[in-house]
């Protein structure tokens, strides 16, 4: 107890933590003020609202291990989408749409590996570039207009739950649980913390970092695939709008959960915390019916808050 | 005056707003079909999307300096493409203002007459579906608002509207902004809902989102127990109507403004006189019309006096 | 003028009495260029079995260059390497090190957020369990590690401990442990006391001279006069991505190198 | 002209100058799909149009120059857009209210300054913190509402020019040359480099970098409150709305004019002849009919190709 | 154990013939701590007019944070530093120029991007005109650049061209031709040749005794033994954060210093 004390004034324990202790804090500041927010109910909406930016940041959680960014995460998960909807439109199924918006990710993650991993062209361009690309194809497929979806799987996946755990969570959390065992388990994880730590020292032992990388652009660009498919059942409909919010929201989760945009240091649990932490600030302040225009403001103080904790870190 | 004096191009720009959003596209369509129909060539273009204020303007001045004999524009906002507008109107060539209106003060600085005004006022709309709400549940039940990205001009003119229309009769208890967007709508209404168990209405800024809050409301099982009513009468919304979903939508009938601002042109390239103000239809759809409105889509499916048919047969 | 004595075959190279069969590496004619910068431009060199080489030469003579084709990191871009007898093509580092050449180089090639054993096994890492499900087997990894590090008997921290921490002594010590704990053929050395003080220096020496006597053929490069005279059997000398002399060391002293080195002596 | 010829044969070359070479690509393409296009009238909207992502690139390149980036430039400048319109609605007139604008903008980019000179914050998250900060305090002093100005000194800011130069390029080309001036004939702007290009060694030899990169943000802030003017005088009204779109323009065009986002390597001419692409990109498109749709699809073309092509450029 | 000999005044340094107003520089009980580390502990020395000290020690021993105190990179915690008489503090690296140190680090502290005359002038830039439209006075610092690179007599490339690329014993020379040229009192040099070869090895000596003969005083840290006893004319040894010994060059041996060094032998 008295070491734990001691850590607690430590700047870096805070610092290291920053998202979990801002979730805690969050949640009981919530607590207080609004009687709905922790009951159960409200607890699985908020889970199930979660979902989909957990499951983007895992996989922009593997791209920035390597010292990159994916700035197409979303505009890919939208082309997914749409991908979904037109496969389910044309008579596909369920099954096989879900497989056709996955690779409709890969689609657009082979391109951004292509490009960065052997055109070693800057991923912020890069994947600036295909976020265009990907926005404009999502679009051009689906002609501009939702494709409504009415399906038994999509809605089971949607409303099914075991206890406060809808689907949707479950399916995110054992993507989490899968991610964190490739990443911290395997040689491939190894690889990718080795890739983002020095790309010459990795190289010089033998590892590809052009498959790596190739490789972490494919998994988020997958990623967001599935994604798609939970955003499509969330909605019913595939629809070729631009989600920005999601693409920012990914990468704040990511660096909420203490991971460093130079690379090299993985974290899984600390970016999915950041996931939930940032759905728990938007729930709470419509809980409380905080004004609209206060809600960025108040999404802005809570990252730069976290980013100055975390330059605490220890290196 | 409108006067065919420019050019004497029959072609016809329309700059309209984002087509990331149906309504806009069915605006499109009623342009495209109608220019079709009448064989006459139309340029349409569109803002990247709701947001995009100056990139709208940047396009409209890009199809100024072309062989155009009239212009059809959407403005994102009322004074956003003023300035674009201005050597259009001083080269003498008739614009026809659709949907969302220019704004007096700024066409008159910039000595800008729009030929004619083709469109619904959003308030009016806005109202209508407030008028509904009020009718539909007992005086002083809880309502929440969702309205469109925060700031913009069409959410906030729709949303005054039910609230005028509200008045003191309803409880609203929440306004917050979805971007548009169905999803953040659903997340926003679940959120809503948990917090107000005894909500009864829902109005949203367009049909997107009133969706969205649909599958809220079906998620927490309450679907016939609270009202959902939006704004626009797209496809999808009729269908919901009619399935039970949504409780109502205003109907807007972008085809038909498209439609009459296709043929506002081709009236005033001939030289013809427009009335000053065209309105044009909304209609309240609920499941007893949805059929009919279905059927009828994108033409409106009450019978509508359009002032511009007998211009255009002189 | 640079005498392109490897491009000369009539003049046989200087082998004194060591039978061409002890060669355990052999490299011929080795040429390597960066766009416009010719590193490398036909040098050969050999090293023998049990053996300490030294390789020497001004900055940019292309020491490092060489090196890097002969672990695998640079293709050459045309030349022979024969290995123990058989001409070999290295398409990675892996593959060299397969082979039995281990390098330690000039920076080291540690990542720093690693922790020592996770950096020692980087790229040969032991796994258990079958397909995508394969697990590092980190228990065995760390317990190797340690035993590798400690049987080079080097004062280093827990190996679970990241490589950030450690001083640039420890890092040396981990780097060169690293290559030498294989079992390898041969074990490539760039400039690895440059940095270090005396102590550290004296350590990384008497680890390299326990390498020889293991049979390990030792390629050593380095500025330092002193060290190449008092470690190294046999000297290449690099100018201008040319090797232009070797010379047995107990034939040379530290002038004739300089001399060499410079160019103000012909090989 | 040998030498020319030979130069032309060369990777780096086209690298170097891939946004001028791709301008006049556009343009010779352009010019003989459109009639238009090369009409005086149709380049003199194309300038007028270009004014503000000229101004908000030159100050995107002096951020990306200290290896930084400004995720908060469009939002600074909607900010500044609101600040003017308060600032005159309340009767303060034309020039007291630019200089609202500016000191709005310049407020965020000392808070921006702070955080990342001082607070040691990563410019990604800090700038992405204030993005939303800025964003919600526009919407918050503005009601959500745009607030209509009608000025004469706006109008004639907008409809003036000379020849073919609409008063706006004209503050943007003056602007230009002033960065220009300062990049790269003034101390100041040598320092700028410096940091960017290694910022121990530039601390080393005296220069405080902490002051460097405050006077970066605080320039391109400043910048951001200049283009807001225009921005007003353009849409005639000061909107809350976001500008997306300006943000990934921005750092499109500094990039395509050849500046590394690592930082070292200043450029002015390129990042304005990058925004001029961009804009007769949009126009061209316009002016032959191209569906919306389409047109995202191109940008991320020309912007994933000029990628492709600096990565040639000499080290 | 660690002789903390300076912190027992009771024991007078080892000052030779030299009177105490030949003291150019006396830096006294200097320490600075990172964090948990102390990187110096206390420690204190001297540096004598127009004579070349050599500072020496293991790594980590704190010879460059020692360095990094001097130059004004870092401010020491506590302790005092008199130059030419006076206490100083200083604030900034460009305090420490201003009053005559310079400094050339162990990393050079050169910008890769940019051109030579530009990281020669880096932080002094020559300018003309008023008020913020002061502009740099390139033809000047041009000029100056070229003449004090000549003035070394060593051979460096046009000094338009960036420093990217340069070789890395260019480099050094920029880095000490900066530091040399400015008529300094003292000019510090980290390690100056730890990465070169014989020859840029010999033309950086000869820059080191060059300035000595124009009367600068020049503290040489160097992990090479033949280079501080064929330079020095005294030499300070430092352990774990501590000065902890100074011999006259000529009264001692390598074997002593690395006694003193490794701690065998007491101060
Ligand atoms: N990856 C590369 N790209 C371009 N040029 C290179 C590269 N690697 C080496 N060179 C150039 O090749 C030449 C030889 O370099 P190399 O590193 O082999 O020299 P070296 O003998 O190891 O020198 P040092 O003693 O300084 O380590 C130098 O001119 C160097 O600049
Ligand atoms: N900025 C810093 N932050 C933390 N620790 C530091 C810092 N600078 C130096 N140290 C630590 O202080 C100690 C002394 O370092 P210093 O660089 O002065 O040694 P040195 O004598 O120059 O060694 P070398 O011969 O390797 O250059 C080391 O343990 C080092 O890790
Ligand atoms: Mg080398
Ligand atoms: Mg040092």
């Amino acid at each position: 107890m008295r070491s734990f004390g001691g850590q607690l004034k430590q700047l870096s324990f805070w610092a290291e933590n920053a998202a979990p202790i801002g979730l805690v804090v969050l949640v009981i500041v919530f607590a207080i003020l609004s009687p709905t927010f922790l009951t159960l109910g409200n607890i699985k909406a908020m889970l199930v609202a979660a979902a989909i930016l957990v499951i983007l940041a895992i996989g922009q959680s593997f791209v920035i291990t390597t010292g990159g960014i994916d700035l197409s995460i979303s505009a890919t998960m939208t082309l997914g989408a749409v991908g979904f909807g037109l496969a389910y439109t044309a008579g596909l199924g369920f099954w096989l749409s879900a497989v056709v918006a996955i690779l409709t990710g890969l689609l657009i993650g082979l391109i951004n590996g292509l490009l960065i991993a052997t055109g070693k062209v800057t991923d912020f361009i890069a994947t600036l570039g295909t976020l265009s690309v990907a926005t404009g194809l999502a679009l051009i497929v689906s002609n501009g207009k939702p494709i409504t979806v009415t399906s038994v799987e999509l809605l089971t996946l949607t409303s099914g739950s075991v206890w406060i755990f809808g689907y949707p969570i479950i399916l995110a959390a054992i993507l989490g649980v899968l991610a964190w065992f490739f990443m911290f388990r395997t040689r491939f994880g190894l690889h990718v913390q080795a890739v983002g730590g020095n790309e010459d020292s990795a190289r010089a032992n033998g590892i590809s970092s052009t498959r790596i990388r190739m490789a972490v652009y494919l998994i988020s660009a997958g990623l967001a695939g599935v994604a798609a498919i939970l955003l499509v059942a969330r909605v019913g409909a595939a629809e070729p709008a631009i989600n920005t919010q999601y693409l920012l929201n990914s990468i704040a989760a990511v660096v909420l959960g203490g991971v460093s945009l130079t690379g090299g240091k993985a974290k899984i649990v600390g970016p999915i915390i950041g996931a939930l932490l940032l759905t728990a600030l938007t729930n709470g302040l419509t809980l409380l019916g905080v004004s609209q225009f206060y809600q960025p403001l108040a999404v802005g103080l809570v990252v730069v808050l976290a980013a100055l904790l975390t330059r605490f870190q220890k290196k | 005056g409108s006067g065919s004096d420019g050019s004497g191009s029959s072609n016809v720009a329309a700059v309209i707003k984002g087509l990331d959003n149906p309504f806009f596209q069915a605006m499109q369509s009623g342009i495209q079909d109608t220019a079709d129909a009448d064989g006459v060539s139309v340029t349409i273009q569109a803002a990247a999307d709701i947001g995009d204020t100056t990139g709208q303007a940047d396009k409209l001045t890009a199809l100024a300096g072309q062989d155009f004999g009239c212009f059809v524009v959407n403005p994102i906002s009322g004074s956003n493409l003023v300035q674009a507008l201005a050597p259009i109107a001083a080269a003498g060539k008739p614009i026809v203002n659709i949907d969302q209106p220019i704004d007096a003060d700024a066409a008159a600085a910039a000595n800008i007459t729009p030929a004619t005004y083709i469109g619904t006022d959003n308030e009016a709309a806005g109202g209508k579906a407030g008028d509904f709400v009020v009718s539909k549940v007992p005086a002083g039940a809880k309502v929440a608002i969702i309205g469109g990205i925060a700031g913009d001009v069409t959410s906030a003119a729709r949303v005054d509207g039910f609230k005028a229309a509200a008045g003191d009769k309803l409880d609203v208890i929440q306004e917050s902004a979805a971007d548009w967007k169905r999803e953040v709508a659903l997340t926003q209404a679940t959120d809503i809902i948990a917090a107000n168990p005894d909500i009864s209405a829902f109005f949203a800024a367009n049909d997107d989102m009133g969706l969205g809050i649909v599958k809220a409301v079906e998620n927490a099982g309450l679907t016939g127990k609270i009202t959902v009513v939006s704004v626009d009468g797209n496809k999808d919304a009729l269908e919901s109507v009619k399935a039970g979903g949504l409780t109502a939508t205003v109907a807007q009938y972008p085809y038909a403004i498209g439609e009459l601002g296709l043929q506002a042109c081709q009236v005033a390239v001939a030289g013809g006189d427009l009335p000053k103000d065209i309105e044009s239809p909304t209609a309240l759809v609920t499941s007893a019309e949805a059929d009919q409105a279905i059927s009828a889509f994108p033409q409106p499916f009450a019978p509508f006096e359009n002032p511009l048919e007998g211009l255009l047969s002189k | 003028m640079i005498d392109k004595y490897n491009s000369r075959p009539d003049i046989a190279p200087f082998t004194g009495s060591t039978p061409a069969t002890d060669f355990i590496l052999t490299a011929t004619d080795i040429t390597k260029s960066f766009g416009g910068v010719h590193a490398l431009r036909g040098a050969s060199m050999t090293m023998r079995r049990g053996e300490i080489t030294a390789l020497i030469g001004d900055n940019g003579a292309g020491k490092s260059t060489m090196v890097r084709c002969l672990s695998g990191i640079h293709r050459p871009d045309s030349g022979e390497i024969v290995l123990d007898g058989e001409v070999v093509h290295f398409e990675s580092p892996n593959a060299a090190r397969q082979q039995g050449i281990e390098t330690v180089h000039q920076n080291l090639a540690l990542v720093e957020d690693l922790a020592v054993w996770q950096n020692f096994f980087l790229g040969r890492e032991k796994t258990h369990g079958l397909g995508p499900f394969r697990t590092l087997d980190r228990k065995l990894m760390r317990k190797t590690a340690e035993e590798m590090l400690q049987g080079l008997a080097v004062n280093v921290p827990p190996v679970t401990s990241k490589v950030r921490r450690l001083s640039g002594g420890q890092r040396q010590a981990v780097a060169i442990a690293r290559a030498a704990g294989w079992g390898s053929k041969i074990v490539i050395m760039d400039e690895p006391t440059a940095a270090l003080g005396v102590q550290e220096t004296a350590r990384v020496e008497n680890v390299i001279t326990t390498l020889r006597d293991a049979g390990v053929a030792v390629l050593l490069i380095s500025h330092n006069f002193d060290q190449v005279m008092r470690l190294s059997d046999h000297v290449w000398v690099m100018r201008a991505g040319l090797a232009v002399a070797e010379r047995r060391t107990e034939e040379t002293d530290g002038d004739e190198l300089v001399a060499l080195i410079t160019g103000a002596k012909a090989a």
